[in-house]
């Protein structure tokens, strides 16, 4: 593990660069690995004639065939175990589960195999899987579809959990995530997909061990990943304009976390707001706190806050679902009780 | 009026009767459409799954139910909810989020609820409302009460293990449960012979020992007569019964859905069954109906939607700071003096 | 909510205390509550003629016969929704998974019905239903049945999560969770079930919504639960003979927490060590950690420390699992970073 | 000697295989036999799971298998383990906890591996073997090659909703997946009538479309021809095949469970249908062997035995620092230079 965070560059504008979205990177991120190795190939619930339930994997049947773009039935223990399996057998499988909240008819798979089997045979069995699946709120999908359950996941060992926020970590993260002899699960946030920018073709594989540092700053610390990030970013943009300086750290990996990162940047800003779209209660973010209070404690000039939702099976009404999710304002609230 | 009061009102029953299927359907149908508009327009939102094509479903199971009885549906039912006798006005305030909902704006289209009607929802996992279905019949098992509870589910979900958990147990204990397989031939836009390595549902729910049998699903007397039968045998004490109503959706999927896996002539194969017209036929065929009686359905049905809209449009919203209330129930163990 | 714990009284030797098992205590519970209420019933796998997998309804079936003493199929998550459904329609089931590692069977029958059914049919379908578990390791059962994953429960917004530690809370905690009209999940760690000592008969139902003070200290907090309470208090003793003096804290209820009765034992110790067999990444510690870091950050002279499981799936081996576990000496040894 | 290996040999075939069916199941017998001793003496700890009873099954459906085949197999197989060749030292170490144990230490009676035999666990979750192993027989429908995967769980594990939708996803896809279920009539102190409302597991299996029958359990050679003609079908490209496998346990559940639920005469009925028995009978009234052959086969399994014990109790200890190992694999992604 590094000492220091990435700090994030602007995807050079070279020939290889092109506006793209965060949906489309992540397609082209899968294509090109089943280009690149005949063992990958792609398994879920719709994945291929409908295109995946947001779009991710359209086009993708065609060019590659039923064989490796796989529909399966509505079974997601059978499909997740599946690609265990296959995994165990030599593929490199991508498993999509359209979304975290349906992940738990998989979760047994998931803990009790997939994360197990290397160290409960002695080594003899590491598990080559790579699971895709949507997380959090914010359109109006209501209580069994909108919650941020990435924390769990990011809980349990032998597992790596990476959670693409920008496009070039969409396009770039899938690559080593194949290579990764153990198993790795890709959080995509919903409200991510239509992201568009420019995206370097020739950036290489994502570092997965390191968070990255967003935003420069002085002052206070926003530490957050996936679908938040925009939020923390838009946040530290007013922070900027009221004169405070707020450096943005992207966790990218939710399991193993880049401990000195987060160490590193609270030592710079001495104030941390975590931000995390999950429940507030048992969330990442007290992780994140409880970290910072065992290796930053004397660094600290005010205790660190969490920005969460409300603990509440997330709303269909927009107004209410809005109430319940973290919101700038709220960021922005958080930072001043820190400053204050 | 709610289909199965009815059966009870004397006059003409087999006029009035099919009359008011008729209707049921017919509402539905105006009601979805309606849907369609305000989807577009951005007023409703989330997922919104239609239930178009597939009205003569949930409108001839629930003649077989009484108030009594239970019902548990999936995502895809404003058509259960409307033939149930939740209002429209509280269906379509639902997806306008409002506090007049029938789940006071938190459930959306995928969540319905109405306690007082024993209707349960309004699920959005596939397959989870089935093992919930199963309590409910269970808890009448135990207390000896002849009621039936019918749960909706569609084809994709008898793919999932939680079906068949569910069909294993309530058979094994005699459940008083109505399952409600309907089999519209895709889960979203994988059909059914890439869901299934063997596609006789019926059949193979009957595997479990239970009775079991397909029905047209086209043809809401056919759906009628079948649930009646079914609905008769378990409160004689049968044990669950499985019903195959084999019918199809018209419209994509959800509002998402840019439906590219089925032909136009499936559809269109489909749509000339039309449970609607075929049933307005017959009735027109028998006498029963006129241009005008059916431009009088058309008017109340209309009338209906029209006054749904307007409620639902000038209900309150929930208040935002309301947001924790039913989080947990208002009563909380109180503090014993140790 | 109250501001204090509950100092725990030893039972009174009055004619109604008898010794007994937690084991015991917990099948009297279960009896007294099926005498009092025909409502209640209690289903799960081998719960009738094997006499529940743990021995704890060992009997029960002679007693109340097999509709209320109900042996399921092996179909976690059918008997789980079947409590669900039996108790939204009046009946007040008891549940009884075998072990936590099993209820990721039902865990989508949990969260995205019995937790969520009550706020998403906007205040219609409270979830009267009780769900018992095991958890927790220490007899070698290896991977696959010895995690500790109440954590993850207690992060689910509208459940009541209960870890009664004592024989006292294993007789008196389940009548008030009957009479609780949202969900409850109990879990019993499996190194409690043989702990033997006096019970009070009459002690009445006990507190749900606060924690205890099992020992009261001065120089430090020692917050735990569940099967770690013996090693805490155990810890505690030994910190005596050194001069040390520990408070310790039994949670009782993993959510909602007693909040007041953490900051109140920091506020008079101003220096914790969280003691949780969970995995120490994402564990309900973090949460207890991030809490204090929120609600008494200028009371603590130490950062707070955790004392989890090491982060792997446990292993077999009698020396291997207890290197994986907290040890008495690690609390010690924890106490001793956080005083020095 | 591992069984499958027997074939091949040319001398005397019919002979030297029968009695090799017979030494595999006596050395399964033997070894548990020791197991239940040394639990008793708090040596092997955890939940241990006898097979005594069932040895047919594990040995017979081996027989079918070659060595680039797959097993997957439960928590109650030290049977299988064996059958496939895994050394009985490495078995009888791991249930010592020792670093020589096939899963060095970590994983105890339950959880036994040997990636170089392809045997793929010793899974504890009931019914969770059965995803993984339609996954290997996946890569292998995918890659063509004409491999069987098979998998053993219980008559218990049939209700879970993981079997369920393996077996249509096995079904569906054709997958090369021998399912063998060892119907042992009970999951711990559940009788298989208050498991399944219809008993029949064979029957059931085949509602998915495909082959299944029923063999008898306790006929060792009964079973090697049941698994040779699936095996055979399934490598000839006809998909997952299902073998019931009528079967019984002798002893408890576990050695926690003190057996409450079956009665003696139950059980001596059984035992009178014994496997080992019953060949060594027939391969006595055949004139292959004598009581001496017979007792020449007893002193090998207390050879093997015995060896495994000495060997364990003096295999080293996997020291305790070695604890975060395996838990990720050594080699991690590098760090791109970006
Ligand atoms: C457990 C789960 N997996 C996947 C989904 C996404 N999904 C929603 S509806 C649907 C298809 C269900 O098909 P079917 O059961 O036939 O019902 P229909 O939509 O045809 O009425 C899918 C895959 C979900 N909601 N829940
Ligand atoms: C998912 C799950 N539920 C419950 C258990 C506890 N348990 C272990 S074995 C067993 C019975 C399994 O019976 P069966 O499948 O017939 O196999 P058998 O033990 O008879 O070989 C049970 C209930 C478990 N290990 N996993
Ligand atoms: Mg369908
Ligand atoms: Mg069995």
């Amino acid at each position: 593990m590094t000492t220091t965070a990435t700090t994030a560059k602007k995807p050079r504008a070279s020939s290889a660069t092109a506006t793209t979205t965060y949906r489309e990177a992540m397609r082209q991120a899968m294509s090109e690995a089943m280009r690149a190795d005949e063992r990958v190939f792609l398994m879920g619930e719709d994945v291929g004639r409908y295109g995946g339930a947001f779009g991710v994997s359209l086009g993708m049947l065609e060019e590659f065939g039923p064989e490796r773009i796989r529909d399966t039935p509505l079974s997601e223990s059978a499909f997740t175990g599946a690609g265990i399996g296959a995994a165990l057998a030599g593929m490199r499988p991508i498993v999509e589960i359209m979304t975290v909240n349906f992940s738990l008819l998989a979760l047994d798979q998931i803990l009790n195999n997939a994360a197990t089997l290397l160290h409960m045979s002695g080594g003899q069995l590491p598990v080559p899987l790579v699971i895709r699946m949507t997380t959090g709120a914010g359109r109006q999908l209501a209580a069994q579809h909108s919650h941020s359950l990435e924390g769990w996941y990011a809980h349990i060992p032998g597992i790596r959990v990476l959670a693409p926020a920008t496009i070039e970590d969409a396009r770039h993260m899938l690559a080593p995530a194949l290579a990764d002899p153990d198993p790795v699960i890709i959080f995509e946030h919903g409200s991510l997909y239509n992201l568009s920018g420019p995206s370097a073709e020739d950036a290489g594989p994502a570092d997965l061990t390191s968070a990255a540092v967003r935003r420069e700053g002085r002052d206070i610390s926003l530490i957050t990943y996936g679908g938040c990030l925009p939020k923390a970013l838009d946040a530290a943009e007013q922070l900027a304009e009221a004169g405070i300086s707020a450096e943005v750290l992207d966790l990218r990996t939710l399991r193993p976390l880049h401990q000195d990162a987060i160490t590193a940047t609270v030592a710079r800003t001495h104030r941390a707001v975590v931000v995390d779209e999950a429940w507030r209660t048992g969330s990442l973010a007290a992780e994140i706190s409880a970290r910072i209070m065992e290796n930053a404690f004397y660094e600290l000039d005010a205790p660190v806050e969490r920005v969460c939702s409300a603990e509440v099976p997330i709303p269909y009404a927009h107004h209410m679902e809005q109430a319940a999710l973290p919101q700038v304002e709220d960021i922005v609230a958080a930072v001043h009780r820190a400053v204050d | 009026m709610s289909p199965h009061r009815t059966r009870t009102d004397g006059h003409a029953p087999a006029l009035r009767h099919r009359g008011e299927l008729l209707y049921g359907m017919l509402r539905i149908r105006r009601f979805e459409e309606r849907c369609v508009e305000l989807y577009s327009a951005s007023v409703i939102r989330g997922f919104v799954h239609l239930y178009i094509g597939e009205e003569a479903v949930a409108v001839g199971v629930n003649q077989a139910l009484t108030e009594d009885d239970a019902v548990v549906a999936t995502y895809r039912e404003h058509g259960h909810a409307l033939a149930r006798g939740i209002p429209a006005e509280a269906v379509m305030a639902e997806m306008y989020g409002k506090a007049s909902g029938c789940s006071r704006g938190r459930g959306g289209s995928m969540h319905m609820f109405d306690a007082s009607r024993r209707f349960y929802g309004g699920s959005a996992i596939v397959g989870g409302g089935l093992p919930l279905a199963a309590g409910l019949a269970l808890a009448d098992r135990m207390r000896g009460q002849p009621r039936v509870t019918c749960c909706f589910f569609g084809d994709g979900a008898f793919a999932e293990g939680e079906f068949h958990e569910t069909a294993n147990l309530a058979a094994l204990w005699r459940l008083p449960l109505l399952l409600v397989c309907e089999n519209n031939l895709y889960a979203m836009g994988t059909a059914l012979k890439r869901e299934h390595a063997q596609t006789d549902l019926a059949l193979r729910a009957a595997s479990y020992g239970m009775a079991s049998w397909p029905v047209d699903g086209m043809d809401v007397l056919a759906v009628e007569h079948a649930a009646r039968q079914a609905a008769e045998s378990i409160r004689a004490g049968a044990g669950p019964h499985f019903l195959e109503l084999r019918t199809y959706r018209y419209r994509a999927h959800s509002m998402y859905d840019p439906d590219r896996y089925r032909t136009k002539e499936e559809i269109a194969e489909w749509k000339a069954r039309d449970p609607i017209d075929a049933l307005a036929r017959q009735l027109r065929d028998d006498g029963e109906v006129d241009d005008e009686a059916l431009a009088a359905l058309e008017r109340r049905a209309a009338n209906e939607v029209a006054g749904a809209v307007r409620a639902a449009e000038r209900a309150p919203e929930e208040p935002a700071d309301e947001l924790l209330r039913f989080v947990t129930s208002p009563v909380t163990p109180t503090r014993a003096a140790r």
